[in-house]
C-alpha cells in the first residue's frame, strides 16, 4: 500500500477510534463497571489506539519523507546559511511540500459546489496528530486517577441548595469521558480536515464539547455560565469566520484546501491553495480570478462573456478583489480569534478554567486553543501580508494583556489560562510576522509544556481542593514530583537553556519566534513595536511562572489547614507528568541527523511562503523576511542573548519578591494601585463587554419582543379592534336602521291591523253595511275610471 | 199626456205585472219596516209570492211554482218554525236604533239608485217583447236536468253538443242532503243551557277575553323583540 | 250614465221610472227594477233587523230579488227583437237559487237555533264573539 | 380520458390513499357508531391510520425498502415529476383531481406522515372531547398532505383552506388559557393570506391561455397526459390549440411553463401600472410568508404556538410552516419569474429581518415555548433567504449552481426545522405536562432530575442551534453561504444570527436543565420519561443525528428537483430576462396577447 492510500486510511481510523469510543460510552457507560469505572478503559483503549495509529502514520510517513539532513534547522546557522545560497534559483521543489488529499464522502453537491469531509495530510497534519493523540492519551491515563471522586456519590461544596447544605449528587465518571472522547474526535477531525467547510464543522464541534466539560459541573451557575460564555464568544469568532468562509465560497466556489481529484463524475478543481498561490506564478500570492471577477462584477456586466477572461489581468492589476482576499483571510482568522482566545475573544478562556483540570490540560491549552493557530498556518498561503500584518499585531496585543493579567492572578489555573493566551498570542503573531515554522513549533512545545503545567496544577488541587495560590506555599517538600516536573513546565514555557548550546523545548521554538520577530522588525521598522512586544511577553513569562511556581512551593506554607492535608498525587496522575515533563524537555531537539521538529515541519511549510513576501496594501508596504533567514548570526544571535536576557531577569525578580522576598509585592501592590486594580480586574474587558455587548443585545431582544407586543400586536389588535368597532355600527345600523325599519313595518301593519280590528265589529249588520257601501264605492269608482257604461 | 200613454199601455199582462210588482215590493218594505218577527213572516210570505206570479208572467211556470212550492211552502214554514222557537217576549220584536235605520236607508237608497241605473242604462232591456205567453216550459227544464236539452240553448255551436244539467242537478241534490244532515246535526237538542248558566258563562268570558288579548299583544311584543334580535 | 241622459233627452217624461220603462208593455227593465227594490229591501233588512231571523228574511229577499232577474232574462217574451233570451239556463239557475236558499233557510235555522241555546237569544249584535 | 383508463393511474389509488385515509378514518371516527368514551381505540385507531399513513408514504419514496420498484413508486435522481394522477373534476373549468410528488413534495410529504404519526403519538394526555380531536387532527393530515401533492391550483386553494379550520379549532379547543384569542389570530392571519391567494389564483387563471404552449410543453405539464395513446395525444392537443377563446388553466405546471414563455402573459398584462406578474407575486408572497412566518407577519405564531397543545404545535411548526416555504418554491418562482426575479430583494430582506428579529426576540422571551416558537421565525428566515438567493445573478454569469445551492439549502432547512422545531416543542410539552408552566427562569436542574429526557432535549435544541453533526447545520451553512454572492450586507446578517441562536438556546438550557435544583412548583412531578415520551423523542432525535451526518439522504431526492428548476429558471434569465434584443419583441407579443 502506498503512502497516499495509507495515509487517510491510518488517520481516518485514528480519527474515528475515540468517536467509536464516545458512542460506546454514550450508550453503555453507566453500564460499564461499578459506576461506569471501565469507561475510563474504553476512552483510554481509544486514544491510545489513535495514538498507536498516527504512530504508524508517523512512521509510514518519515519512511516515505524522510526529514533531511540539511534543511533550515534551528541550530544550525551554517546549514542554513549554504542553504540560502540556491534559494534564488530553488523554487522548492515539489516534493518539498507533500500533501495529501481526498475526500471520503459528500455533504452536499450542486452543480460545481461540493461541501465534502475529506482529508489533507501533510507533514503538519501527521505530527499534530502525534501531539494530540499523545497529550490526550496522558491526559486520559492522569483523569481516569483525578476524576476519581466521581466514581461514587459526590458532594459538590460549591453548589449550595436553597434549603442549606450542599448539593448530593451521583457521580458521573462516564460522562467525563464520553465528552473527552468526542473532544478528542472533533478535535483530530480538525487537524485532518481537507477543507474548510469541514474546519467549520469540527470547530463548531470542538466547540460543543469544550462546552460540556467547561460545564461538567453543570449544578454550578458559574461552571454552566463560564460554558456557555465560551461557546457564544467562539461563535462570535465565528461569525467572522463564516464571512470569511462566504468571501471565499462566493468568488471562488470551493473550499477544499488542494486540489481536488475528479471523483463521482466531478472534474477535477484546483482548491484554495492553487487558486491563491497559483504554481504559474511561482507560487507568489495573488488574487484568484475568482475574486476579481467577482469584484469586478459591475465591470464584467458590461463585457462580452468571451472577452472577460482576457480582462481578467487588467482588474487585478486595479487591485480589484484584493479586498475580498483580505476579508477572506480576515473571516477566518476571527474563527482562529475565537478558537485561540485572542483579543478581543480571549476572556472566555479563563472562565473556561470552571472545567476539571484534566480538561483545562487537554483542551484549553494543548489542544483545542491551539486549533486557531493550528488553522492560521494551515491557512497560511492565503493569508495576504495585510492579514499578517493584522494577525501579528492581534498576537502582540493578547500576549501583552494576558501576560499583564497573569501577573497578578492568584488562581493558580487562571495563572495558568492567561499564560496559555499570552502564548497563543506568540505563536499568532509568530504566524504573522512570516514565521509560519516559528509558530507552529511553539504550538507543539508549547502543548507538552502547558498540558504538563496544567496537569501539575491540577495535581496541586487535587492535594490542596483549592485553586487559591496565597493558600500554598511549600508544597515541593510534600509533593515532589509535582514541585518538580512543574519546574520543568516552567523553564521550559521560558525558554531557559544554555544560549547556542542546548535548552528546553520552549527555548528553542521562542528563540525562533523572536528572531522572526526581530528580523521582521528590521525589515519593517514601522512594527518594531511587535519585537518589543515579545521581547517583553518574554520577560513577563518568566515572572509569572516562577511567581506562581515560588508561591506554590517554595518557601513555607501559608495555610496549615491547606499544607497538612497536602499529599503527592497517585502514581497514576504522577506518571503522565513525568512523560510529559521528558517531552518538555527534549520537544524541541534536533537530533543529529537532521530529525527533529523543526525539520519535519519545514516538509509541511506552503510552498511560496519559504522566500519571504512584500506586498500589502491597507497597512502600507510590508516585507515579511524569509524564515530561514531569522537563523543567521546578526539576527538569531541578538534574538537569543534578548530571549535569555529577559526571561532571566524574570526569573530574579520574581525570585526577589517571592523567593526572597527582597520586595514585597504587597508594597509593590499598593505603589502601582490604579495599575494593580486595573491588572486585577483583568483590564475590565468582562465589564467592559458586558456593557458594550450583552446589555445592548439583551435591551434589542427585549425591543424585538416588545415591539411584537407592543406595537405588532396592538396594530393587529387595532385593526381587530376597528373591525369590531365598524361591526358594531354595523350592527347598530342593522338594528336601529334595518331591523328599525322592519320592525317599523311590522308595527304599523300591527298598528293597522289593531286600527282594522275595530272594523271587525262582530256585528253582521254593519258587515252588510260594508259589503254594500264596498260595491256602490268599487261601481262609482269603475265608472268613474273606465268611463264606461255599468252593464253591456 | 201621460196618463194617456199608460193607459194605453195598459193590458192585462201589464196590470197584472204591475200588480204583482206593487206586491212583491211594497210586501218586501213591509218586511224592512215591521218590527215584530212575526209580522215581518208573514210580510215576506206574501213577498215571496207576489215574486211568484211575477214568475208565471214572466213565462218561467215551473220556477213560479217551484218558488211558491219550496220558498213559500218549504223555506217559510222553516222560518216560522224558527220564529215561534225563538219567539219569546224580549225577542218577539228588537228595536233597531234610528241612526242605524237612517244609515241603512241612505246606503240602501244610493244601492237602489245603482242597481235601477244599472237596470236601465240598456236600451234593449226596455224593448218589451211578444207579451204572448208561450207553452210551459216544464219539460224542457225537467229534461235538461237529467241531462237532455230539448231546446235550443243560445250560441250552441252545432246540433249534438247539448249539455243538460245532470252534474249541477246531482250536486245540487247531494247538497241539499248535505245541508239537511248539517241543519239536523246543528239544530239537535244539547246540553241546554239555561239563561242563568248564560249569565255566568258571560260573567266568566270577560276573564278569559284578557288572556287572549294578552296573549296577542305578547306575541306582538315576541315579533318586535324577534325583529330587534 | 250616458245611456241614461241620452235616453231621458228621447224620452221626457214626469214618472221617469214609468217612462223608462216604456209604455208598450213589460221589458226586462221593469222586472230588474223589481228586483232591484227586492234585493235592496233585502239588504235594508239585513241592515237594520236585530233579531237573526229577520237578517235570514232579508237573505231570503235578496235571494228573490236575484231570481227575479234570472227569471227576466230567461225569458223569451220580455226581449225585444232579435234580442237572445237566457231560455231555460237561466229559469234552471233560479231554481238552483231557490234550493239553495232553502238549504241555506235550513242551515241559517240551524245556526240561529244554536245561537239561541248558547246565548238565550237572537239578537245578532250580541253575536259578536269573532269581533276583533 | 377515457374514465376507465383514468381509473387505472398506476399512482390514483396509492396518492389518493395517502392524502384522503385520514380524512376517511376521520368520517368513520365522527359517524355515532364510535361511542364517545372509548377513548383508547379512538387513540389507537389514530395512531395506526397516521402509521399506516406513514409507511404507504415511505413505500413510496423508498422503494427498495419494499423490494422492486413500481410505476407508482418514488424513481431517485428523475427531477421532473412522478406518480401523476389526473382524473377531471370540475370540467367546466379545467379544475382537475391533479395529484404528483417530486423531489420538493415528496421529502415534505414523509415529513408530514412522520410527524404526524409521533403527533398522533403524543396526543395521549389530551382528554378533552377525545373523539373530536382526534378527527380534526386526522383531517388536518389530510388537508396538509394535500396541499403537498396537489397540482392544481385550485385544489391547492382547496387543501389549503381544509388545513385552516381543523386548526383552528385544534388551538381554540384543546389550547391553553388564551387559546380563543390565540385561534382567532391565527384563523385571522391566515385567513387574509388565503384571501390574497384566492385573488392571485383568479388572477393567474383568467390571464393564462394553454394554446400559447407546445405540444412538447403540454405534455410535459400534464394538461394532455402522456399516459395516453399518441392519437389521443394530438387530438386532445389539438382541441387546445384550435380552441377559439382562451384556454384557462389552473395546472400548476402549465401555469409554470406559461409564466416562463418569452410571451409571458402574465408579464404583458398590467394592472394599475405594475404586471400582473408581480402582482400575483405579491400576493402569493404575503399569502405564504404569514405561514412561514416572517416579520412582520409572524406575531400570530408566539400565541398560537404557546396556547397549542403540544402535538399541535409539533404540527404547526414542523409542517404547517413548511406549507410557505413551499408554496414560494413551487407557485411563486416557476409561475413568476420575472416578478421573483425583481422582487428577491424583498424576500431575501424578509428572510434575514426574520432570521435576527426572531433570534433577537427569542432571546427575550420568559416562556419556554415562546422562546421556541420565535426561534421557528429566525430558522425559518433562513428558509427564505435561501429562496430568495435563488435570483441572484452574478454579472452576467448566470451561476445557476450558487443559487440552487441556497435553494437546496432552503428546501434542507425545512426538512430539519421540521424535525428540530417538532422535537423542541415536544421536548418543552414534556415539561410542561409534569409541572404545568413554562417560565423559563423556575425550571432548572431537570438534568439531574431526569436525565435520559435532558439528554435527548439538549440534542434536540443543539439542532436547533445548528450544531454540525445535526440536521440544523446543513441547511443553515448552505443558506448562509449561497447568501453572499446576493447581497453582502444580508450574508452578514445571516451569519451574525448565528451568534443570536447559540446565546438563546444555551441561555434556554442553562436556566432549564443545567443547574443545581429545580426552582418552580410541583417539583415532585418531575418523574423520567416514559416509554411512549421516549419513543416520539427518540426517533426525532434519531433523525436528527441522521440528517446531519448524512445529509445526501435527503439531498438525493432534493437536489435533481431543485437544481433542474433552478436551471432552468436561470436559463429563463438569460433567454427571456435579460436578453437585450428580445426585450421589444417581447412587449409587443406581450401586448398583441394581451389584446387577444
Amino acid at each position: 500500500m502506498d503512502t497516499a492510500a495509507q495515509l487517510p486510511l491510518l488517520l481516518g481510523l485514528a480519527w474515528l477510534a475515540p468517536l467509536a469510543s464516545f458512542v460506546a460510552i454514550l450508550f453503555f457507560g453507566p453500564r460499564m463497571g461499578p459506576h461506569g469505572r471501565n469507561a475510563a478503559w474504553v476512552a483510554t483503549a481509544a486514544i491510545v489506539a489513535s495514538l498507536v495509529l498516527s504512530l504508524f502514520a508517523a512512521g509510514a510517513w518519515l519512511g516515505a519523507h524522510p526529514v533531511q539532513v540539511s534543511h533550515h534547522g534551528s541550530g544550525d546557522v551554517a546549514a542554513a546559511d549554504t542553504h540560502a545560497g540556491d534559494h534564488a534559483v530553488d523554487h522548492h521543489p515539489v516534493a518539498d511540500s507533500v500533501a495529501y488529499s481526498g475526500d471520503w464522502y459528500t455533504l452536499y453537491r450542486g452543480g460545481a459546489l461540493r461541501l465534502s469531509i475529506g482529508w489533507y495530510i501533510d507533514a503538519l497534519t501527521v505530527l499534530m496528530f502525534v501531539v494530540v493523540t499523545f497529550i490526550a492519551t496522558c491526559i486520559h491515563v492522569y483523569a481516569s486517577g483525578y476524576m476519581h471522586d466521581e466514581l461514587h456519590d459526590v458532594t459538590d461544596h460549591e453548589v449550595h441548595l436553597s434549603g442549606g447544605g450542599h448539593l448530593h449528587r451521583p457521580g458521573r465518571f462516564p460522562r467525563f469521558f464520553q465528552a473527552l472522547s468526542l473532544f478528542c474526535f472533533s478535535m483530530l477531525g480538525i487537524v485532518i480536515a481537507g477543507n474548510l467547510a469541514m474546519v467549520f464543522i469540527f470547530w463548531e464541534l470542538v466547540g460543543i464539547c469544550s462546552w460540556f466539560l467547561i460545564g461538567f459541573y453543570y449544578e454550578r451557575k458559574s461552571a454552566s455560565t463560564a460554558a456557555n460564555k465560551a461557546f457564544i464568544v467562539n461563535r462570535v469568532g465565528d461569525f467572522g469566520m463564516l464571512i470569511g468562509l462566504m468571501a471565499l465560497w462566493g468568488a471562488l466556489g470551493t473550499l477544499h484546501f488542494a486540489d481536488s481529484q475528479a471523483i463521482d463524475g466531478d472534474v477535477a478543481r484546483p482548491g484554495l491553495f492553487s487558486l491563491v498561490r497559483p504554481a504559474a506564478g511561482g507560487h507568489a500570492i495573488r488574487v484568484p480570478d475568482g475574486m476579481v471577477k467577482f469584484a469586478a462584477a459591475a465591470e464584467v456586466a458590461k463585457t462580452p462573456p468571451a472577452e472577460v477572461a482576457g480582462k481578467i489581468e487588467d482588474w487585478r492589476s486595479m487591485g480589484l478583489g484584493r479586498w475580498l482576499l483580505l476579508i477572506a483571510g480576515v473571516g477566518i482568522f476571527c474563527g482562529c480569534v475565537g478558537k485561540s482566545a485572542q483579543f478581543p475573544l480571549f476572556v472566555w478562556l479563563p472562565d473556561a478554567m470552571e472545567g476539571p483540570t484534566p480538561v483545562s490540560a487537554l483542551v484549553h491549552s494543548a489542544t483545542m486553543v491551539a486549533a486557531g493557530v493550528y488553522l492560521v498556518g494551515r491557512f497560511y498561503p492565503v493569508l495576504t501580508p495585510d492579514v499578517l500584518l493584522v494577525i501579528a499585531y492581534v498576537g502582540a496585543i493578547t500576549l501583552f494583556i494576558a501576560a499583564t493579567i497573569a501577573l497578578v492572578a492568584t488562581d493558580i489555573k487562571r495563572v495558568l489560562a492567561y499564560s496559555t493566551v499570552s502564548q497563543l498570542g506568540y505563536m499568532m503573531l509568530a504566524l504573522g510576522v512570516g514565521g509560519w515554522a516559528a509558530g507552529l513549533f511553539h504550538l507543539v512545545t508549547h502543548a507538552f509544556f502547558k498540558s504538563l503545567l496544567f496537569l501539575c496544577s491540577g495535581s496541586v488541587i487535587h492535594a490542596c481542593h483549592t485553586n487559591d495560590m496565597r493558600k500554598m506555599g511549600g508544597l515541593a517538600r510534600v509533593m515532589p514530583w509535582t514541585a518538580g516536573t512543574m519546574l520543568v513546565g516552567c523553564l521550559a514555557i521560558i525558554g531557559a537553556g544554555v544560549p547556542f548550546v542546548i535548552g528546553l523545548s520552549g527555548y528553542y521554538s521562542k528563540d525562533a519566534i523572536l528572531a522572526q520577530a526581530l528580523a521582521f522588525s528590521r525589515a519593517n521598522p514601522a512594527h518594531s513595536i511587535l519585537f518589543v512586544a515579545v521581547a517583553g511577553g518574554a520577560f513577563l513569562t518568566a515572572f509569572y511562572m516562577f511567581r506562581l511556581w515560588f508561591m506554590t512551593f517554595a518557601g513555607e506554607p501559608r495555610d496549615h489547614h491547606v499544607a497538612e492535608h497536602a499529599h503527592e498525587s497517585p502514581a497514576v496522575m504522577v506518571a503522565p507528568l513525568v512523560v510529559l515533563a521528558v517531552l518538555a524537555v527534549v520537544a524541541g531537539w534536533t537530533l543529529p541527523g537532521g530529525f527533529g521538529l523543526p525539520n519535519l515541519l519545514e516538509q509541511a511549510r506552503p510552498v511560496g511562503t519559504a522566500e519571504g513576501m512584500t506586498g500589502g496594501f491597507a497597512f502600507g508596504e510590508l516585507v515579511f523576511p524569509a524564515e530561514h533567514l531569522s537563523h543567521e548570526g546578526a539576527v538569531h544571535v541578538t534574538a537569543t542573548l534578548t530571549a535569555f536576557a529577559t526571561a532571566a531577569a524574570g526569573v530574579a525578580l520574581a525570585a526577589l519578591m517571592y523567593l526572597l522576598r527582597i520586595i514585597s509585592p504587597a508594597v509593590v501592590a499598593t505603589i502601582f494601585k490604579p495599575a494593580y486594580t486595573f491588572l486585577a480586574g483583568r483590564w475590565y474587558f468582562d465589564e467592559l463587554y458586558h456593557a458594550m455587548f450583552v446589555v445592548p443585545a439583551l435591551a434589542v431582544a427585549n425591543l424585538a419582543s416588545g415591539t411584537d407586543r407592543g406595537v405588532i400586536d396592538r396594530i393587529i389588535d387595532g385593526l381587530a379592534w376597528t373591525a369590531r368597532q365598524l361591526a358594531g355600527v354595523d350592527a347598530w345600523i342593522d338594528r336601529t336602521l334595518v331591523d328599525g325599519l322592519v320592525n317599523a313595518t311590522a308595527a304599523a301593519t300591527w298598528n293597522a291591523g289593531i286600527e282594522l280590528k275595530k272594523l271587525q265589529t262582530g256585528h253582521l249588520r254593519q258587515y252588510v253595511m260594508f259589503i254594500v257601501v264596498g260595491t256602490v264605492a268599487l261601481f262609482v269608482l269603475a265608472s268613474l275610471l273606465f268611463r264606461t257604461s255599468l252593464a253591456g | 199626456m201621460t196618463g194617456c200613454v199608460m193607459l194605453a199601455a195598459v193590458n192585462f199582462h201589464t196590470m197584472l205585472f204591475y200588480l204583482f210588482a206593487i206586491l212583491a215590493c211594497g210586501f218586501a218594505i213591509g218586511v224592512v219596516l215591521a218590527d215584530n218577527v212575526v209580522r215581518m213572516a208573514l210580510y215576506l210570505v206574501f213577498s215571496l209570492g207576489a215574486t211568484a206570479g211575477l214568475f208565471f208572467l214572466a213565462g218561467a211556470e215551473f220556477i213560479g211554482a217551484m218558488q211558491l212550492m219550496i220558498y213559500v211552502g218549504g223555506t217559510l214554514v222553516l222560518l216560522v218554525f224558527g220564529v215561534m222557537l225563538t219567539a219569546q217576549a224580549p225577542f218577539v220584536s228588537i228595536k233597531t236604533s234610528t241612526g242605524d235605520r237612517v244609515l241603512a236607508g241612505v246606503v240602501a237608497a244610493s244601492l237602489l239608485a245603482l242597481l235601477l241605473q244599472a237596470a236601465l242604462s240598456v236600451d234593449a232591456w226596455r224593448r218589451p217583447g211578444l207579451g204572448e205567453v208561450g207553452p210551459p216550459a216544464a219539460t224542457p227544464i225537467g229534461t235538461a236536468l237529467v241531462g237532455i236539452r230539448v231546446d235550443d240553448p243560445p250560441g250552441a255551436p252545432a246540433a249534438g253538443v247539448r249539455s243538460g244539467y245532470l252534474l249541477p242537478f246531482e250536486i245540487v241534490s247531494v247538497h241539499l242532503l248535505v245541508v239537511l244532515v248539517g241543519a239536523a246535526y246543528l239544530a239537535r237538542a244539547k246540553r241546554r243551557r239555561t239563561a242563568r248558566a248564560i249569565e255566568v258563562a258571560a260573567s266568566v268570558e270577560p276573564a278569559a277575553e284578557p288572556r287572549l288579548r294578552s296573549t296577542g299583544a305578547g306575541a306582538a311584543s315576541a315579533l318586535a323583540q324577534g325583529g330587534v334580535r | 250614465m250616458s245611456g241614461l241622459g241620452m235616453y231621458g233627452s228621447a224620452f221626457p217624461s214626469p214618472v221617469p221610472i214609468l217612462a223608462m220603462a216604456g209604455g208598450d208593455g213589460v221589458s226586462v227593465a221593469h222586472y230588474l227594477v223589481v228586483g232591484a227594490i227586492l234585493f235592496t229591501a233585502g239588504i235594508v233588512c239585513m241592515a237594520v233587523k236585530r233579531n237573526a231571523l229577520g237578517v235570514l228574511m232579508g237573505i231570503e229577499l235578496v235571494l228573490n230579488g236575484a231570481n227575479v232577474n234570472f227569471v227576466a232574462f230567461a225569458s223569451p217574451y220580455l226581449r225585444g227583437q232579435g234580442a237572445v233570451a237566457l231560455g231555460i239556463d237561466g229559469q234552471v239557475i233560479a231554481l238552483f237559487v231557490i234550493l239553495l236558499a232553502a238549504a241555506e233557510a235550513a242551515v241559517a235555522l240551524a245556526i240561529t237555533l244554536n245561537f239561541y241555546n248558547n246565548h238565550a237569544t237572537v239578537d245578532v249584535d250580541r253575536a259578536d264573539n269573532l269581533k276583533g | 380520458m377515457d374514465p376507465a383508463a383514468s381509473l387505472t393511474q398506476p399512482a390514483l389509488w396509492p396518492l389518493t390513499a395517502i392524502v384522503f385515509l385520514p380524512a376517511l378514518v376521520a368520517a368513520v371516527l365522527s359517524l355515532p357508531i364510535v361511542p364517545r368514551g372509548r377513548d383508547e381505540f379512538i387513540r389507537w385507531t389514530t395512531l395506526l391510520t397516521t402509521a399506516v399513513v406513514f409507511v404507504l408514504s415511505v413505500w413510496m419514496a423508498w422503494p427498495q425498502l419494499f423490494g422492486a420498484a413500481g410505476p407508482a413508486q418514488f424513481r431517485l435522481g428523475e427531477p421532473g415529476m412522478q406518480a401523476v394522477v389526473k382524473l377531471p373534476w370540475i370540467e367546466a373549468f379545467g379544475i382537475e383531481y391533479l395529484l404528483g410528488v417530486d423531489g420538493i413534495s415528496l421529502p415534505l410529504v414523509v415529513l408530514t406522515t412522520f410527524l404526524s404519526m409521533l403527533a398522533a403519538a403524543a396526543s395521549w394526555p389530551i382528554t378533552k372531547h377525545v373523539k373530536a380531536y382526534h378527527v380534526l387532527f386526522l383531517l388536518l393530515e389530510t388537508g396538509m398532505l394535500g396541499v403537498f401533492v396537489s397540482l392544481d391550483f385550485f385544489l391547492f386553494y382547496v387543501f389549503w383552506e381544509v388545513m385552516l379550520l381543523p386548526m383552528y379549532f385544534l388551538i381554540g379547543i384543546w389550547g391553553g388559557p388564551r387559546r380563543e384569542y390565540a385561534a382567532i389570530k391565527f384563523f385571522l392571519y391566515t385567513l387574509l393570506g388565503s384571501v390574497l391567494m384566492l385573488l392571485a389564483i383568479l388572477m393567474l387563471y383568467f390571464t393564462s391561455d394553454l394554446r400559447q404552449l407546445s405540444p412538447e410543453q403540454l405534455l410535459a405539464s400534464h394538461v394532455v397526459s402522456p399516459a395516453l395513446d399518441a392519437g389521443v395525444q394530438a387530438d386532445a392537443v389539438r382541441s387546445i390549440k384550435d380552441a377559439r377563446a382562451p384556454v384557462h388553466t389552473f395546472n400548476l405546471l402549465a401555469l409554470a411553463q406559461i409564466g416562463q414563455l418569452p410571451d409571458s402573459p402574465f408579464a404583458a398584462a398590467r394592472v394599475w401600472g405594475m404586471s400582473l406578474e408581480k402582482w400575483a407575486f405579491l400576493l402569493l408572497l404575503v399569502g405564504f410568508v404569514i405561514k412561514v412566518p416572517v416579520v412582520p407577519v409572524h406575531t400570530w405564531l408566539p400565541d398560537a404556538h404557546v396556547e397549542a397543545p403540544t402535538p399541535i404545535s409539533m404540527i404547526l411548526a414542523g409542517i404547517l410552516l413548511k406549507l410557505g416555504g413551499y408554496g414560494i418554491l413551487r407557485i411563486c418562482y416557476p409561475v413568476c419569474p420575472g416578478a421573483g426575479l425583481d422582487f428577491a430583494w424583498l424576500v431575501c430582506g424578509l428572510g434575514v429581518v426574520s432570521m435576527v428579529y426572531g433570534a433577537f426576540a427569542a432571546l427575550a422571551q420568559k416562556d419556554f415555548k415562546r422562546m421556541v416558537a420565535y426561534s421557528s421565525v429566525s430558522h425559518m428566515g433562513y428558509v427564505m433567504l435561501g429562496l430568495g438567493v435563488w435570483s441572484a445573478v452574478a454579472g452576467q454569469e448566470y451561476r445557476w449552481d450558487a443559487w440552487a445551492q441556497g435553494v437546496n439549502g432552503a428546501m434542507f432547512q425545512m426538512l430539519a426545522h421540521g424535525i428540530s422545531s417538532a422535537g423542541m416543542f415536544f421536548m418543552v410539552g414534556v415539561l410542561y405536562d409534569r409541572v404545568h408552566h413554562r417560565n423559563l427562569e423556575e425550571f432548572g436542574g431537570i438534568f439531574n432530575r431526569m436525565p435520559v429526557y435532558s439528554g435527548l432535549a439538549i440534542a434536540v435544541f443543539f439542532a436547533g442551534l445548528g450544531l454540525p453533526g445535526l440536521c440544523g447545520f446543513i441547511g443553515e451553512v448552505l443558506v448562509t453561504l449561497s447568501s453572499w454572492n446576493y447581497s453582502r450586507v444580508l450574508a452578514v446578517a445571516s451569519a451574525f444570527t448565528v451568534i443570536l441562536t447559540a446565546a438563546y438556546i444555551l441561555w434556554a438550557i442553562q436556566r432549564v436543565y443545567l443547574g443545581a435544583e429545580y426552582k418552580g412548583p410541583h417539583g415532585d412531578h418531575l418523574t423520567p420519561i416514559t416509554p411512549r415520551e421516549l419513543s416520539i423523542a427518540a426517533p426525532l432525535v434519531f433523525l436528527a443525528i441522521l440528517f446531519g451526518v448524512a445529509p445526501q439522504i435527503l439531498f438525493n431526492y432534493v437536489t435533481p428537483t431543485v437544481n433542474r428548476q433552478v436551471e432552468t429558471l436561470a436559463d429563463w434569465t438569460k433567454r427571456v430576462h435579460d436578453a437585450p434584443a428580445a426585450a421589444p419583441a417581447v412587449a409587443k407579443v406581450g401586448a398583441d396577447s394581451a389584446a387577444r
